[in-house]
């Protein structure tokens, strides 16, 4: 059992013992949890720094690293052939920052979730559930044992929306579930469609294995999604082209882009703090890597000729989140809609299909993945006292919260993008990269990249206000004196848990490299295996 | 017309009618008479079928033997029987009698289409018989061949069916007594 | 102390820029407790030595020294950080220390007993690592950073006292109009870097950093045509950067609220040193412009330096006419960008800050008076209004020679630095006008009616300060009475109107040539020297303004006002061209009611497309429901119901009944004879 | 001239009327009396067939066999119904439905 499968299932066996325990025990769940998080965390770190950056990944097995591959159901179908599917897991540069990330992010979630009352065996079973599924994803090279990490994924994101969550969770957890469930659906069509197109030259079976599907020289003749000389079309689309789009789809719901973005606000504002952190920091993620991982690395061929439109698609989601966050008077949904357009950013980056791009893509998943999560958390914090998050019900909160008005401000200045800070890094090399397209002859023109910089003043633009609004000026709160009293300041456990997100972006932002380094091989590799469609 | 076919159906008439006032007729010993006069009208149509022995066997093993069987049972029942016998049933799904009378009428003429139709044809090894003349006559001496018959060709079942009697008065007169162990 | 000197230019400007950096790390660890400011005034003491001795002298005199280190690798290009020394470079960087030392010595007095002092410590030295950090970056995208931390200062500043409604407004508008800029800037250098492959000035512009035909300069732009679209637009954008951090019009209207923040700041961060990083940047690629871009600096140059002395013209908070004013001369200096003159706008810059930061440092002490005056005499009155003040000569003697060196200055007087610089754009003007002729005479012409406006409003501010009678006369007494301000205050002033007159920059008290700015840049000039010029326009200047401050005295010491407060023009003056009432139903409510539209759509199209989606699945469900429910299901259960009657049916049948069962059986062998009879 | 016709008709209506009385009687004893007149309908078959068999004499050897087995039956079937009405207090069949459903 290597590294990478015990970062895996060490949650799971977390969930079993959190399981075991009997209720009169129900205090240690959480630092059952925690240590086992702790752990993870401890180990995805020793990765972190065993990674060899020049070794490339994506479409390469040998580029990657910790990679274990089992057996795992091997079927005789007898006339249809052979069913192929490994335990497959391995990581490259584009998926170990994403681990570390998810790692540490579900840190600040357990540490959010301190004073959970409700159930608490549920909730921290599920919670470690969750953990295992994202874990799954970002490793799994297989793309079956991917759907399924994929799919084991969302059953305890729905109950923990469902069961936890605020006024209208109900509502909530179903929309997302549905959404999500849609997107995955259609994903398990394009999977089946790719395994009977895919031969692993080593068995002569069918494969479900990724790395087989990126090479050409896989693909069957005339296959449905057969690389060369392919005519199948559905609707006069080449399939193809309907593969592509159908996985990106799914993935897109997860970006979420605009317009398949309205489960976002609902499910964030309604989830509870911790399933928001986890939402907005590593589910969102997901997308995005699902975008490079899946689509990119096994549709070239179409990645480079639709990014035009994804590109539109990145600056439509900027554009438009950041001005429906404008419109907001809920301080969650607000944030909500920010991802929405930062998220946006990671399209954009993706679609322009230039290293300084994807490599900005990558840094501003990072970087909102615990800037978002910090985000989520203060608010959480707000809410926790008073139980409102209405922006017109605070006034100068400066006076009587100082010090958790410096980490709002650096939390909000942070995700605005000022330099110093991770999202900067990422939204400027996004931008260059747009910018740099026309000169890569990639597709992508100038009037989309500045379209996309107009999202980073908008940013500003409804952090500021915020901060103006709830924070200076007189105190005046719509609770009166009641709320004066409970509106304490941070209390140890909260700086406990929001000073790592803010110091991380703090050190990303001036040592991107921490980043780039490991990310620069894969990335170069991803776009050699885009140029020749160019 | 001959005077053994007018005797023929004066007797068929007689076991007819008496056998359908029979099953009409409430009262049941009045009804256990009228069988007494079936089964006579009865042994006289066997003897128009050349079976005298038969039709003497008639009369002494039913006149007295069943019927006063029979009447001996009725009387050993006990007067609530006599009023439970007229006690008209309430429940809808049981047979009436008009059910009975459809069936049995169905049944008859089914019989009788198919006796008239069979009759147009003898059966061949009547048709033989006729030829060969092997035909029982109104001077046989019916009880003499059937004695014989008895002591050798059918030896056998004469032998079981005396066994059977045995145990059938024996099983009967079981049935009947007392309980006194229970 | 040799060793000392003798350690390398860039390791001291490394430690010019760090060493405020590292004042702020300490006081905010420090927090509450550090509220002398001493840190902070140490580091910039120091910085500014070392930026002076070791950094200035050397470069100056001497060889461009560069430093780089690699930040970090994006796919095969590699962005480096470093430290780029050469004459402009450090010349800024000195003044920026210059500027700043009086002023970290004047916010002492100044500040003193304010509740959240510790931050404004912090602040300031922040603001000064972001400078100090901006003016020697050697890479595009550094000095992207640096620009935007000085914003973020700058924001942090300006609503230093943030339970103003006021200064938070005023803030939050700073920072969002300089995002605007950030923006160009961003673009600016994407376009760069998409086009050139290059952020690093050395790479781009040659050892020197501003001579783009120099031996070392990256071959690639040499070769690039200097009319090719990009660059015009690649140029536009580092200019909206510019107009934006320089407040140009029309992205100005930010620089008068700012004056919500504590004067000293104003008189740094929006007077000398961060608005000037507009006109350095410009100055910094300098060699990307081409004639389109610069005639459109020029022009814009030219309306700003108009509008906004319209604009002082109606103003009777005194800070607010000193921003208008530095609005103005900032409007100056990027004429002088624009005419391809970067030098004298450079000198400008320099000569600039240091009278615009005494008027400014003036203007806090009479406010600071005014309000100790309005506290101790328990009155309420607006402190900085000049229609409260008057005839402060008499309290504050030092102050009214400070501020009218200044004014003199800022009026272009002789024998003041100002004279040199402000002719200096003048002339250069005029010539590069002259040069082109027709239209392009607008631009000096417009520059010397500037001029004497200039001298007209800083007359009028001076005069209606110190001249005249104190409007509160009645209510001084000994107990409390206005009074100079204290030595803390007064000492950064002398030095600073020490600064403002010629001999700082030039031994020649008349001739800008002989500044030696002008000639430590030797920038080749595109058109000819008109001798001419460079007598009679600095002649024609001096009398205009002479005769501008008589006009002021008639019209303000000797009460003889022709114009009455409510007039058109006034009134149009004292709006600020009612540009921010156009601004904020333009582009503010513009862009809120886009937001509330857009969430509305969000709310009822896409989310209302969704819940469509929804509403029609749940009807067809119930549709669908009603269907299985009823027919589907009807069927089925009609055939059960069938088999269940006709069981029930049969069950009679079952009745236990001998008779029953005798009959049916008989029934079914009747009709089994009747079925082989029929057959 | 009585043919075997006349005999086989009788021999029909006497059955049916047997078989009605089985059906119809609501009394175990005329049941049992139905059953008789079917025996003696059937009898008179033997007994009719008989006169074309002379050499086995089988009609009129398996008629007496026939008038043994129904007074045999006869005996048993009253046995029976006297035990039956001990039992349940009846002789209705319609009452005894102990194989009802």
């Amino acid at each position: 059992m290597g590294a990478l499968s015990i970062l895996i299932f060490l949650p799971l066996f977390a969930a079993f013992l959190i399981l075991a325990l009997p209720t009169s025990l129900k205090g240690s769940y959480k630092y059952i949890a925690l240590t086992f998080t702790v752990f993870q965390l401890a180990l995805s770190i020793y990765m972190y720094q065993q990674f060899d950056p020049t070794l490339s990944g994506i479409n390469t097995i040998e580029g990657y690293q910790f990679v274990e591959q089992l057996p795992w159901i091997r079927l005789d179908l007898g006339r249809i052939g052979k069913l192929e599917i490994d335990y497959f897991v391995g990581i490259d540069g584009v998926s170990l920052p994403l681990i570390v990330l998810s790692t540490l992010v579900m840190l600040m979630s357990i540490g959010a979730s301190w004073h959970v009352e409700k159930s608490t065996k549920g909730y921290f079973a599920l919670l470690m559930i969750l953990n295992m599924a994202v874990m799954g994803i970002f490793a799994a090279l297989d793309f079956f044992l991917f759907y399924v990490f994929y799919e084991v994924m969302l059953l305890p994101l729905y109950f923990l929306i469902g069961i936890w969550g605020g006024a209208r969770r109900e509502y909530a957890a179903m929309k997302f579930f549905i959404y999500t469930l849609l997107g995955s659906v259609l994903m398990l069509l394009v999977i089946v469609g790719l395994y009977f197109s895919v031969v692993n030259p080593a068995s002569g079976a069918h494969t479900f294995n990724m790395i087989l599907m990126m090479n050409p020289g896989n693909y069957v003749d005339g296959s449905f999604f057969g690389f060369i000389g392919n005519y199948h079309e559905v609707f006069g689309v080449p399939s193809r082209l309907i593969g592509f789009i159908v996985l990106f789809f799914a993935f897109a719901i997860k970006v979420p882009i605009v317009p398949l973005h309205t489960w976002l606000p609902d499910a964030h504002v309604e989830a509870p703090t911790p399933v928001s952190i986890i939402l907005a920091g590593i589910l969102l993620k997901i997308g995005g890597y699902g975008i490079i991982r899946v689509c990119y690395s096994i549709f070239p061929d179409i990645a480079a000729d639709t990014n035009w439109w994804l590109a539109l698609i990145g600056v439509i989601s900027i554009l438009y989140g950041a001005l429906n966050a404008l419109a907001q008077k809920d301080l969650k949904r607000m944030i909500a809609y920010s991802s929405v357009s930062h998220m946006g950013f990671v399209l954009l980056g993706i679609a322009s299909l230039t290293a300084e791009g994807v490599s900005g893509a990558m840094f501003q998943m990072i970087s909102h993945g615990f800037l978002s999560a910090a985000l989520f958390f203060l608010v959480g914090v707000l809410y926790d006292r008073v139980h409102d998050r209405y922006i017109y019900n605070f006034r100068g909160l400066a006076t009587i919260m100082p010090t958790y008005t410096v980490y709002v401000a650096i939390a909000f200045f942070a995700s605005l993008g000022l330099p110093g800070f991770s999202a900067f890094i990422g939204e400027a090399f996004v931008i260059i990269g747009a910018f740099n397209a026309e000169s890569m002859l990639t597709g992508v023109p100038r009037w989309m990249a500045v379209g996309g910089s107009i999202g980073i003043l908008l940013s500003a633009a409804y952090f500021l206000w915020t901060l103006q609004r709830m924070f200076f000026g007189q105190t005046r709160l719509q609770g009166g004196e009641k709320w004066r009293v409970a509106l304490t300041d941070l209390d140890t456990r909260e700086k406990i848990v929001l000073l790592p997100a803010l110091a991380l972006a703090l050190l990303l932002g001036i040592v991107p490299s921490l980043i780039f380094h490991h990310l620069n091989a894969s990335i170069l590799q991803l776009l050699n295996t885009i140029k020749p469609y160019l | 017309m001959t005077i053994d076919l007018l005797l023929f159906y004066a007797f068929a008439a007689m076991a007819i009618g008496s056998a359908l006032l029979l099953v009409n007729i409430r009262n049941t010993a009045r009804a256990l008479f009228l069988l007494f006069i079936v089964l006579f009208a009865m042994a006289g149509l066997y003897l128009f079928a050349l079976a005298d022995f038969i039709a003497i066997t008639q009369i002494l093993v039913y006149v007295g033997g069943v019927l006063i069987l029979l009447i001996f049972a009725f009387m050993l029942s006990n007067k609530e029987l006599l009023h439970d016998l007229q006690s008209v049933s309430h429940r809808f799904i049981t047979i009436p009698r008009w059910q009975a009378l459809i069936i049995s009428g169905a049944f008859l003429s089914v019989m009788l289409y198919s006796v008239i139709s069979w009759s147009q044809t003898m059966p061949e090894w009547i048709e033989s018989a006729q030829m060969a003349g092997t035909v029982i006559s109104p001077s046989d001496n019916n009880i003499q061949a059937l004695g014989f018959r008895f002591m050798t060709q059918y030896v056998l079942p004469f032998e079981i069916i005396s066994i059977f009697l045995m145990m059938a008065l024996i099983g009967a007169a079981h049935l009947s007594r007392k309980e006194q162990h229970t | 102390m040799l060793e000392l000197l003798n350690i390398s230019p860039i390791t001291a400007s490394l430690l010019v820029v760090l060493l405020p950096f590292v004042a702020f790390l300490i006081q905010a660890a420090f927090g509450r407790r550090s509220i002398s400011g001493n840190i902070g005034l140490i580091a910039i003491i120091l910085s500014t030595i070392l930026s002076a001795i070791c950094v200035f002298f050397v470069v100056w005199n001497g060889e461009n020294a560069t430093q780089r280190i690699t930040w970090f690798t994006i796919g095969t290009k590699s962005f480096s950080v470093g430290i780029l020394l050469n004459k402009l470079t450090v010349s800024m960087q000195l003044l920026v220390c210059i500027i700043a030392l009086p002023v970290h010595f004047y916010s002492r007095a100044y500040m003193k007993g304010d509740d959240g002092l510790h931050r404004y410590w912090m602040y300031l030295s922040l603001f000064c690592f972001a400078m100090l950090g901006l003016t020697v970056s050697i890479n595009l995208l550094q000095l992207y950073i640096f620009w935007e931390l000085v914003g973020f200062a700058s924001y942090l500043l300006i609503g230093f006292w943030f339970t103003r409604d006021a200064a938070v407004q005023a803030n939050k508008k700073a920072f969002l109009i300089n995002r605007i800029g950030d923006l160009g800037f961003l673009i600016g250098i994407a376009l760069v870097y998409a086009q050139v492959g290059t952020l690093d000035l050395v790479e781009l512009f040659g050892k020197s950093g501003w001579f783009l035909n120099d031996t070392t300069a990256n071959i690639t732009l040499q070769e690039i045509n200097k009319d090719s679209a990009w660059l015009t637009f690649a140029g536009l954008a580092f200019f909206l950067g510019a107009m934006a951090k320089s407040a140009q019009f029309p992205l100005h209207v930010w620089l008068p609220d700012a004056m919500e923040g504590p004067t000293s700041v104003s008189s740094l961060i929006h007077a000398a040193t961060m608005v000037a990083a507009g006109v350095f940047l410009l100055c910094t690629v300098f060699p990307l412009f081409n004639e389109t871009v610069l005639l459109v600096i020029a022009i814009v140059g030219t309306i700003t330096a108009f509008s906004a002395a319209i604009f002082a013209l109606g103003q009777y908070d005194i800070k607010k006419i000193l921003a208008f004013s530095t609005i103005s001369q900032l409007g100056f200096m990027m004429v002088g960008v624009g005419i391809g003159a970067w030098d004298t706008a450079m000198l400008h810059l320099a000569t600039h800050a240091f009278f615009k930061c005494l008027l400014f440092l003036c203007a806090g002490a009479v406010i600071h008076e005014m309000s100790h005056f309005k506290t101790h005499a328990r009155l309420d009155f607006d402190p900085q209004d000049l229609r409260n003040m008057g005839g402060l000569r008499h309290y504050m003697p030092k102050t009214f020679v400070c501020m009218v060196i200044g004014a003199l200055a800022l009026s272009g007087f002789p024998l003041t630095s100002g004279y040199l610089s402000k002719d200096s754009i003048v002339v250069s003007a005029f010539e590069w006008a002259s040069l082109h002729g027709n239209f392009y005479l607008a631009i000096p012409v417009t520059l010397i009616v500037v001029s004497l406006m200039t001298a007209f409003y800083i007359g009028r501010l001076i005069f209606k300060t110190f001249f005249g009678s104190f409007s509160f006369k009645q209510h001084t007494s000994t107990a409390h009475s206005l009074h100079e301000a204290p030595g803390m205050m007064i000492w950064p002033m002398l030095f600073l109107a020490a600064c403002s007159l010629f001999p700082i920059f030039g031994l020649q008290p008349l001739t800008y040539q002989q500044t030696w700015l002008i000639q430590g840049f030797q920038v080749v000039l595109s058109y000819p020297v008109i001798h001419t010029a460079h007598l009679f326009i600095p002649v024609g200047l001096t009398i205009g303004a002479i005769l501008a401050w008589v006009l002021g005295w008639q019209w303000y010491v000797k009460q003889k006002y022709p114009l009455h407060a409510n007039n058109r023009w006034v009134r149009f003056s004292n709006r600020q061209g009612y540009l921010n009432e156009v601004n904020d139903v333009l582009f503010v409510k513009g862009t809120q009611r886009l937001s509330a539209a857009l969430y509305a759509f969000d709310r009822y199209v896409v989310d209302g497309a969704t819940k469509l989606v929804t509403w029609t699945m749940q009807q067809v469900a119930v549709v669908a429901y009603w269907f299985d429910k009823n027919i589907v299901d009807g069927i089925v259960n009609f055939s059960a119901n069938t088999t269940y009657y006709i069981g029930h049916l049969a069950r009679h049948v079952q009745n236990g009944q001998l008779q029953g069962y005798l009959g049916f059986a008989l029934t079914v062998v009747i009709l089994g004879i009747l079925y082989l009879i029929i057959k | 001239m009585i043919t075997i016709t006349h005999f086989l008709v009788v021999s029909a209506v006497i059955f049916c009327i047997g078989l009605y009385a089985v059906l119809a009687k609501r009394n175990a004893i005329m049941i049992l009396v139905g059953i008789e007149l079917m025996i003696n309908a059937s009898i008179l078959n033997f007994v009719a067939f008989s006169r074309y068999d002379k050499v086995n004499y089988g009609g009129q050897v398996f008629a007496l066999f026939a008038i043994v087995l129904a007074a045999a039956a006869v005996a048993v079937g009253l046995a029976i119904i006297l035990n039956v009405y001990k039992y349940y207090k009846t002789i209705n069949p319609a009452n005894i439905n102990e194989l009802k459903d």
